[in-house]
């Protein structure tokens, strides 16, 4: 209000323990609370409050613990994996959840399709008639024991099981309300959908029932979208929010330095790069991608634009994913070494190209015209005079797809920390047409990664992957530039609060001391 | 008039029909598609096409438009690509957010534009008029995304004095009943959430009545000095008329005529214009719903959303000519 | 006859423009007495305008300006009254009608609330009454139907009409001086023909002095008493219409009474007087007219002469030809022009 | 009498007004309406009347500035209706306009040497020396020095500026000219300038005039034959003399009437014509004049008189004289 | 020929010599008098001459990246501080001018040349034509105009030139009507009547008359047209759909700089105020021009 003081502005602190409602802001809104028909972040943050998966991550990588389901048992071949489930468990709509309900869901996917169920038949290899499809049958044994019939062995099984979009909903709901059930999302979470009022808010209630004793702390949580990075701060400062997602790196000292706000840290999953279409003009050369690598200086851009908060990478996969490769030394920024390459390779005097500029910002590349930019400079001491190209995320995305880009920025998210999930995604030639926008083809890299998915022994896989990644960087279709430490700030007294590296938090351990 | 009407509301279909067909090629020929969009960067290939062919967009062009005309026809603006929802209900809070905003903008400019047209041309060549039209001529050229972000920084980080952003106070939200938040809280009678939508809109309304408040008051001032030169005004004076009454009276309503139109011609502009201003301040509008649905090439809802601002804008410029039939009477429709 | 209604003295009016002081009218005097109908001629720009205006007060805000004389109305300056006393004076006392009735009569508002607003001005009765004397005040000027009238809208009024509404307000209060700036010049010469019959019977039925503004001599033959003739700014010749046009002093005069094709019969050439007015501000010293004379001398060219009574009382004329044989421009010289 | 030179017949111009959206023609105005004279070689014929009754239109149809409704125009024996476009811009070299408004007919952009020179540039005639030559000939010839040749219109007073028409309308030696009010701008000394301007163009290059004016006294000094319109008809047409002294038509005697006389002691009974012009979008039945007729019989209410010639060279729209 | 003869030859001195004697040269007397239209046209020279001089002015390369010294405020080494690469924003602001002055007067150009095609045909030849096109306009002018330029960006893709483009093809309809009233109007003048009267063809009546006396508007309103037009680039470029990195046009440092209002507002001021005196001159400068150049003030 008008007038208003700074100091009770800042937070509810002259109540102190009377702020039970959590103002989330972030830059977008959801496009449907059903999980598991969307693909994008911003969704399943709010789905992930709604509903409960059969495992969830650990707090601070995609190790799994027990959620819906207690316990389980995997065969020998592991093909069948058999869960135990939580017993009294309702969701929000009364109705219980049981066998059948798990049963239910997974029927309700396999069947459905790419257009449906996208990231079912990503994760799980297809649909219930396609031949790649891994998962032969879900059955309920009994009320509360379901057990999974795998194909072939599926190395990720866990991880994917513990991924937001494969929460369990009510069959109820899901029969009651039909395709608007993204509208009418009703699970088993901590908290209650309530209210959605489009590119503004969506407010959910606390479930008293929740199973997890004296959970969750919280009576409401708010998301409300406010798209500009420094609004949203702005937002926070003043009071109208309490956390706030995407904090520019460079706004980091201002909060730091304000003892009213504390920062929250994600745990990296993910990498940002400059994609070196292997199909274009000079970048056919791999002498040439080689010497990019080294023109590049990244520590300089994670100073300038990271403030810090980010680690150089050298792999295409961050650290803490299992199969990283350490030992992988990464190209110096060495000009010399650089022009002495390109020499080598035909350029003595450089070249043009463009360089195409993320033209939204996302946790691992808060601004991609400026790094572009800085890039843009690097490339120049080199000779190579990069022209920045920037168009529309969609536009963007679109053209990358067609190989239009000779260099791009560009980043990934891990979606279950899996390395399968960055390298064959992102790199391996089934992946060219999709995300693979580098049209980057090594038939040797494909034989490795394709047969790192089939393997369950885990450290037969890591090392498969630390080939993978050696490959990778002799030929150098990317510059591997950071993987990013996401920034967040909220008031000082949120407790419980652990953003987790895949980018949905649970809200369920949350409080204001 | 009722007939002259009516046939201005017919003139109204051709240049909608025009602008539909525009809207339709000019959307289409930007790169992208949607379902890719929708589905995101992590999309498979199968699924961005399986949503291509849902959504209907793998369809000859012709065979689109049809449709989309034919959906218009029986009323039917479509459904959003993006949330699947009809337009004709989503769209409504957005336009009433900007409707909101615009009009108490154009009050604010109406108000101070008019008055500062009127005493400027009054006391010709004073301070005052110096001034008004010194001031006049800074509000026309800045930016006001610029003066949005000064204010912003001004009124509300550094004195703490305005929210910053959006149209009501997250944690004490307004229960839409009209969505013009101004009605709405006083329809539930509460006055501490009418004051809070008050606060809101200081800040952008401010930002945005500046082009227009400028306009005007350059406007009225320049026609005022016409009228005040023209033989009827003499007449009036040689009638021992005050001058107060001669500028109430005699000039004012013949003055206003031409400062109608920019009127009319600025609350359309600000219908359709205020998408930086609902940048700036988050203000959930129609402006920034279509520039939105542009990156998610919504494609029915920019097609509708377009047509629907250009109706209100054409609508209001009808509206000014029937005014200005109200006010002279030389003018007559028929 | 008593003192006059008004008398003008000196005047002086210039304009203060981007260009510098420009002299519109330079020291003009004359008379009107009450009932009197006093003709104003003169050549465009001549000044005739401007001085009705100076003596009404409506001179353009802030860049005309009576610089010099005084204005007598019924034993007061009007040159320094009050703004209020002004308004006071307007509508009431002297009344003013404009040439242009297309744009004279504010088109957004009826003729009867034009009118009405006059009346109520200057006279404290209600609305009622003014409306009933706004029906009387258009029956005075012959509009026929009167009533329908009031609720009309200017441009519902043809030429004609709207001029007897410009008469109607004008003569509302009953004012004692009207001052009319060519009513007529606009209009077809039956719908003139009228109106000057309408002006000469309010003249002769209230004895309302009216200052009539022309540059038509055949307007003021008609209507005037007396006449003054102006050309650059300036009185050149004043005295009854008997005098102006049967025997002119001043050459200005006797050129623009010979100039005027007339309808009774054919001339064998007009009288054309050379060159043009020149713009006010220009002429440095000597008789304005001089460069356009045909019988300038030395003297005019340096010398400015001044207002010479000749023969008859009243008739002035600014000419040094009349000091010289004391008989102004003599036949003789008319008959010379002729020959040419 | 010498031989006609322009012949107009049943000429007629009717414009539409035009009302709504989509332009539909809801009306007609009768601008001139069943206008026939003939001009002869070397004469002036005057065409006076009141403000709207179609004096410029008829001037301008003559010329085919506007398309007449219908009608025929022989100039020099052809028939100027029929011509094709190239053939009327030859025409004009002989037929050539003066107009009312010397400020506005001159394009203010232009210097006098380029208005002046356009009609020849526009006829190719002459060479470049020649041409300026001959606009410098023009410029003494209408009584202007050849030192202002270099200057723009608004830097010349009002009748300068109509000497520069008057050359302008000169330039390409035409043998008809229309002057349209060429002096109704003016103030009467200028007008007296323009006026002996024009009698004496007239004989030195033995011009044929149409003369357009509402002053009948211009018209009187100036004609040889008059005209009177009145709501697009002509009523009158005689030569000057017996039309001034021996007017027949009641309306051109109201018209002559109300003319002021400047002279103090002429005090002629005054023939006060009632109510306004109508409107030419809706004119009168029958007579056109019959609504201000003090002489009007029923049968003027309900047939329209034909011009006929009443006397030698008189010709007469009344059906007083039939 | 005595009465000819009697006119003096040389006429009184009434009409005043001048110096210029055309309109235009009447026209530039008035500019030249009007103080507010010459501070206009100074601050217009003003930014034309640093446009000009940017290379000899700038004391730095506009995208030389100092990345240890970002977000410097003000001082003597940097007038106006440096960005958030390091780049010294006096320098770019001074480089910016050169965009904003190309776009604004190239666009304009564009209109005008488009516009005055579509308005001379729909004026001249009037009819379905003049339907048709009218129509256009009005269709062009119901659209927000910044949703249309977004639109044509989104088209043709972010750069500076299709940002002209599309600032050229709002501002079509405008200039488009501004020239068919102009020809419907100037048809009407008894001028024509008479060059018509000459036997003059059309289309040297629309060359030689009817445009040249078009030009003054065209040229108030093209002036006026300039600082919309500035603002729309900048507009455009705060959108990210302008000028591209690292050019340093106004609108997008402006929108690179809103991230640090708070930290470092001279990021933020400097090409504010840029944009905001530059548009301001060719306000200034159009106003004086509309008044020097209007018909009405002919005397
Ligand atoms: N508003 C003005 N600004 C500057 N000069 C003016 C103004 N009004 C009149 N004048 C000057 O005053 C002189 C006299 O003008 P005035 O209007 O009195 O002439 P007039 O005799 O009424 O002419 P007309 O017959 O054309 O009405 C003119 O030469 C003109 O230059
Ligand atoms: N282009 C036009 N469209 C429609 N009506 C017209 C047009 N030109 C003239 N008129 C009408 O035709 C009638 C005659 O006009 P015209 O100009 O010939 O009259 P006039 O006798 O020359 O009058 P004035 O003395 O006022 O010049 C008028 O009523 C006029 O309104
Ligand atoms: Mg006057
Ligand atoms: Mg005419």
């Amino acid at each position: 209000g008008c007038g208003k003081s700074k100091e009770s502005a800042g937070s509810g602190s002259d109540k102190p323990s009377a702020q039970d409602t959590l103002v989330y802001g972030r830059g977008g809104d959801s496009v449907s609370l059903d999980p598991a028909t969307v693909t994008d972040g911003e969704s399943l943050k709010v789905t992930k409050n709604i509903f409960d998966t059969l495992l969830d991550y650990n707090d601070n990588d995609t190790s799994v613990k027990p959620a819906l389901a207690t316990e389980w048992t995997i065969s020998e071949d592991g093909l069948t994996y058999t869960f135990k489930l939580r017993q009294g468990v309702k969701f929000h709509d009364g109705t219980d959840f049981n066998a059948e309900a798990v049963v239910f869901n997974f029927e309700r996917w396999a069947n459905g399709n790419a257009d449906t169920f996208p990231y079912y038949g990503s994760m799980f290899g297809g649909y219930k008639n396609d031949e790649s499809h891994v998962i032969k049958e879900v059955k309920a044994l009994d009320d509360y024991t379901v057990q999974f019939v795998l194909k072939r062995p599926q190395a990720p099984f866990l991880k994917n099981i513990a991924m937001p979009p494969f929460a369990i909903a009510s069959p109820t709901a899901v029969e009651k309300y039909g395709d608007k059930f993204g509208e009418h999302p009703v699970g088993t979470g901590p908290f209650v959908f309530k209210e959605w009022k489009r590119n503004e808010r969506i407010v959910l209630e606390k479930n008293k029932d929740y199973w997890e004793e004296g959970y969750p702390k919280l009576n409401q949580v708010i998301f409300v979208s406010i798209p500009d990075n420094s609004a949203r701060l702005n937002a926070l400062l003043k009071g109208e929010i309490d956390i706030m997602e995407d904090l520019n790196p460079t706004d980091l000292k201002q909060v730091e330095g304000n003892k009213e706000f504390q920062i929250f840290k994600r745990p990296s999953m993910n990498v940002a790069y400059v994609g070196l279409t292997a199909t274009r003009g000079p970048l056919k050369n791999k002498l040439v991608r080689q010497a990019l690598n080294y023109a590049v200086d990244k520590q300089a851009i994670i100073d300038a634009f990271y403030a810090g908060q980010a680690e150089p990478a050298k792999n295409p996969m961050p650290p803490s994913i299992p199969g990283y490769n350490d030992a992988i030394q990464d190209y110096p920024f060495d000009l010399e070494k650089a022009k002495q390459l390109l020499a080598e390779a035909g350029y003595p005097n450089g070249f043009e190209i463009e360089l195409w500029a993320m033209p939204v910002p996302r946790p691992y590349m808060p601004d991609g015209q400026k790094i572009a930019e800085a890039i843009q400079a690097n490339f120049a001491k080199i000779g190579v005079k990069a022209k920045i190209v920037s168009y529309e995320w969609a536009t963007y995305l679109d053209k990358l797809a067609k190989g239009e880009a000779d260099a791009f920025l560009l980043g990934w998210t891990g979606d279950n920390g899996d390395a399968d999930n960055f390298l064959y995604a992102l790199l391996d030639k089934d992946s060219i047409g999709s995300n693979n926008y580098t049209y980057f083809s090594n038939d040797e890299l494909h034989n490795i990664l394709v047969e790192a998915q089939t393997i369950s022994d885990e450290n037969k896989r890591n090392e498969l992957y630390k080939q993978a990644q050696e490959i990778i960087k002799e030929e150098a279709p990317w510059i591997p530039l950071v993987h990013s430490t996401p920034l967040l700030a909220g008031k000082a007294n949120i407790q419980g609060f652990h953003p987790h590296p895949t980018g949905s938090d649970k809200f369920t351990k949350v409080e204001f001391k | 008039m009722l007939p002259y009407t009516v046939k201005r509301v017919l003139m109204i279909i051709p240049v909608l029909f025009g602008m539909s067909l525009v809207v339709f090629f000019m959307i289409r020929a930007i790169p992208g598609n949607p379902a890719q969009v929708i589905l995101g960067q992590k999309a498979t290939k199968e699924a961005v096409a399986a949503l291509t062919h849902k959504l209907g967009l793998d369809e000859p062009w012709y065979v689109q438009y049809v449709k989309y005309i034919g959906g218009l026809l029986r009323g039917d603006l479509g459904e959003s690509i993006r949330t699947g929802a009809p337009i004709a209900e989503e769209i409504w809070p957005y336009l009433a957010a900007t409707i909101e905003l615009s009009l108490v903008a154009m009050i604010i400019a109406v108000i101070i534009g008019v008055n500062a047209g009127i005493i400027s041309a009054w006391f010709q060549n004073s301070w005052f008029d110096y001034i008004a039209m010194v001031l006049a001529l800074l509000g026309v050229s800045m930016p006001i995304f610029w003066l949005g972000l000064m204010e912003q920084w001004l009124f509300s980080i550094q004195l703490d004095w305005l929210p910053t952003s959006g149209r009501e106070d997250v944690r004490n939200p307004i229960e839409p009943i009209t969505h013009l938040y101004l009605i709405d809280t006083l329809l539930s009678g509460n006055t501490e959430q009418f004051w809070q939508a008050i606060q809101h809109l200081v800040l952008p309304s401010v930002a945005l009545a500046t082009i227009p408040m400028a306009i005007i008051a350059r406007m009225t001032r320049s026609s005022m000095l016409e009228v005040m030169k023209s033989d009827y005004i003499r007449t009036a004076r040689a009638k021992g008329l005050s001058m107060f009454w001669v500028v109430y009276k005699h000039s004012l309503k013949n003055a206003i005529i031409p400062v109608l139109t920019v009127i009319g011609l600025q609350t359309g502009l600000l219908l359709g214009g205020a998408i930086l201003t609902e940048t700036i301040f988050s203000w959930p509008g129609i402006g920034r719903y279509i520039y939105d649905a542009i990156g998610y090439r919504d494609y029915p809802v920019i097609q509708s959303g377009i047509l629907i601002i250009a109706a209100i804008f054409i609508f209001i410029n009808l509206i000014v000519d029937l005014l200005y039939a109200a006010i002279d009477p030389r003018i007559k429709y028929n | 006859m008593e003192g006059p209604l008004l008398e003008v003295r000196g005047l002086q009016t210039s304009f203060f423009t981007d260009e510098g002081e420009i002299p519109a009218v330079d020291g003009v005097d004359f008379s009107i007495y009450e009932g009197e109908v006093l003709g104003i001629v003169g050549e465009s720009g001549c000044g005739k305008s401007v001085t009705s205006l100076s003596i009404m007060g409506l001179l353009p805000k802030g860049i005309g300006k009576v610089v010099g004389g005084e204005i007598w109305f019924k034993g007061e300056n009007l040159v320094e009254a009050s703004e209020r006393r002004m308004k006071q004076i307007r509508g009431n006392e002297i009344a003013m009608i404009f040439q242009e009735p297309m744009t004279s009569l504010n088109p957004l508002f009826t003729i009867g609330n034009q009118l009405v607003e006059a009346i109520r001005l200057h006279t404290k009765i209600g609305k009622k009454e003014a409306r009933a004397r706004a029906v009387e005040m258009l029956k005075l000027v012959g509009l026929p139907r009167a009533e329908q009238t009031l609720d009309e809208y200017p441009h519902q009024l043809s030429g004609g009409m709207r001029q007897r509404v410009m008469i109607a307000i004008a003569m509302a209060c009953q004012p004692a001086l009207l001052i009319a700036d060519e009513p007529t010049t606009a209009l077809d010469v039956t719908i003139q023909a009228q109106i000057l019959a309408l002006m000469k019977e309010l003249n002769r039925t209230f004895g309302t002095a009216i200052m009539m503004i022309t540059h038509d001599l055949g307007v003021v033959a008609e209507i005037c008493d007396r006449v003054i003739v102006m050309y650059a700014g300036q009185i050149v010749e004043e005295g009854s219409v008997q005098a102006i046009f049967r025997r002119p002093q001043h050459p200005y005069t006797v050129g623009l009474i010979r100039s005027i094709p007339d309808i009774r019969g054919k001339k064998e050439r007009l009288y054309s007087i050379p060159g043009q007015v020149p713009k006010p501000g220009t002429i440095r010293c000597g008789c304005r007219f001089a460069e356009r004379c045909e019988y300038a001398f030395d003297r005019c060219r340096q010398e400015e002469p001044q207002l010479y009574e000749v023969g008859e009382q009243g008739h002035r004329t600014r000419c040094f030809l009349v000091l010289e044989k004391g008989g102004g421009v003599d036949e003789r010289a008319v008959a010379r022009s002729e020959r040419a | 009498m010498s031989e006609p030179l322009l012949e107009a017949k049943g000429l007629k111009k009717y414009f539409p007004i035009t009302g709504g959206i989509f332009g539909k023609q809801i009306g007609t105005v009768k601008a001139v309406d069943d206008v026939t004279f003939t001009v002869y070689r070397g004469e002036t014929l005057g065409i006076v009347g009141e403000s709207g009754c179609g004096k410029s239109t008829t001037g301008r149809m003559l010329l085919r500035l506007i398309e007449p409704t219908d009608g025929s125009i022989t100039f020099e024996g052809y028939e100027v209706t029929a011509l094709s476009k190239a053939e009327l811009r030859r025409l004009r070299r002989d037929m050539q306009m003066i107009f009312q408004d010397p400020f506005a007919s001159l394009n203010p952009r232009h210097t006098v040497e380029r208005i002046l020179e356009e009609p020849l540039i526009v006829h190719g005639i002459g060479s470049k020396e020649e041409r300026k030559q001959r606009v410098r000939e023009m410029l003494e010839v209408v009584g202007l020095g050849s030192y202002h040749a270099k200057r723009y219109p608004h830097q010349f007073s009002g009748g300068q500026r109509q000497r520069i028409g008057i050359a302008r309308a000169l330039m390409t030696n035409p043998k008809l000219i229309i002057a349209d009010e060429p002096v109704s701008a003016l103030d009467v000394s200028i007008q007296a300038q323009v006026l002996n301007l024009l009698e004496d163009l007239q004989k030195q290059f033995s011009l044929t005039y149409i003369f357009i004016a509402h002053d009948l006294g211009v018209v009187r000094h100036i004609s040889d034959r008059v005209g009177v319109m009145y709501l697009g008809r002509m009523v009158e047409l005689a030569d000057s003399e017996s039309l001034y002294e021996a007017p027949k038509h009641p309306y051109t005697k109201a018209l002559l009437s109300s003319v002021p006389i400047p002279d103090p002691d002429h005090k002629a009974e005054r023939q006060l014509l009632s109510g306004d012009l109508p409107s030419p979008a809706n004119p009168p039945q029958g007579c056109a004049f019959h609504t201000r007729c003090s002489a009007c019989m029923n049968i003027c209410r309900e047939r329209r008189p034909e011009l006929k010639e009443v006397a030698n060279g008189h010709y007469v729209a009344c059906h007083l004289y039939e | 020929m005595a009465e000819l003869a009697r006119t003096p030859a040389t006429p009184p001195t009434a009409i005043r010599e001048e110096k210029t004697g055309s309109l235009w040269g009447e026209a530039w007397q008035r500019f030249r008098k009007n103080k507010i239209a010459l501070v206009g046209a100074g601050i217009v020279l003003f930014f034309i001459v640093i446009a000009l001089l940017a290379p000899w002015l700038a004391p730095y390369d506009y995208k030389e990246q100092q990345l240890a010294e970002r977000l410097q405020p003000p001082s003597g080494e940097h007038w106006f501080g440096t960005d958030d690469f390091g780049r010294d924003i006096f320098s770019r602001v001074i480089y910016g001018a050169r965009i904003s002055l190309w776009v604004g007067f190239f666009s304009v150009l564009g209109s005008i040349v488009v516009g005055s095609l579509l308005g001379i045909i729909a004026g001249y030849y009037g009819r379905w034509i003049d339907g048709i096109i009218s129509r256009l306009f009005d269709i062009m002018l119901a659209f927000p105009s910044i949703l249309l330029a977004i639109g044509i960006v989104a088209v043709l893709g972010p750069s500076l030139q299709n940002a002209l483009i599309a600032i050229a093809v709002i501002n079509v309809p405008n200039f488009g009507r501004l020239i068919r009233s102009r020809v419907l109007s100037i048809k009407q003048e008894e001028y024509i009547m008479a060059a018509k009267a000459i036997g003059m063809s059309d289309w040297r009546i629309l060359f030689h008359h009817i445009l040249p006396n078009s030009l003054a508007p065209i040229i108030v309103q093209g002036t006026l047209a300039i600082a919309t037009a500035i603002i729309e680039a900048a507009a455009l470029g705060f959108l990210g759909l302008g000028a591209q990195p690292p050019n340093p046009e106004w609108g997008k440092m402006l929108s690179d700089a809103k991230d640090f209002l708070t930290q470092a507002p001279w990021t933020m001021i400097f090409p504010g105020l840029a944009i905001m005196l530059t548009v301001l001159g060719f306000n200034l400068m159009g106003d004086g021009l509309r008044d020097a150049l209007d018909p009405r003030m002919k005397s």
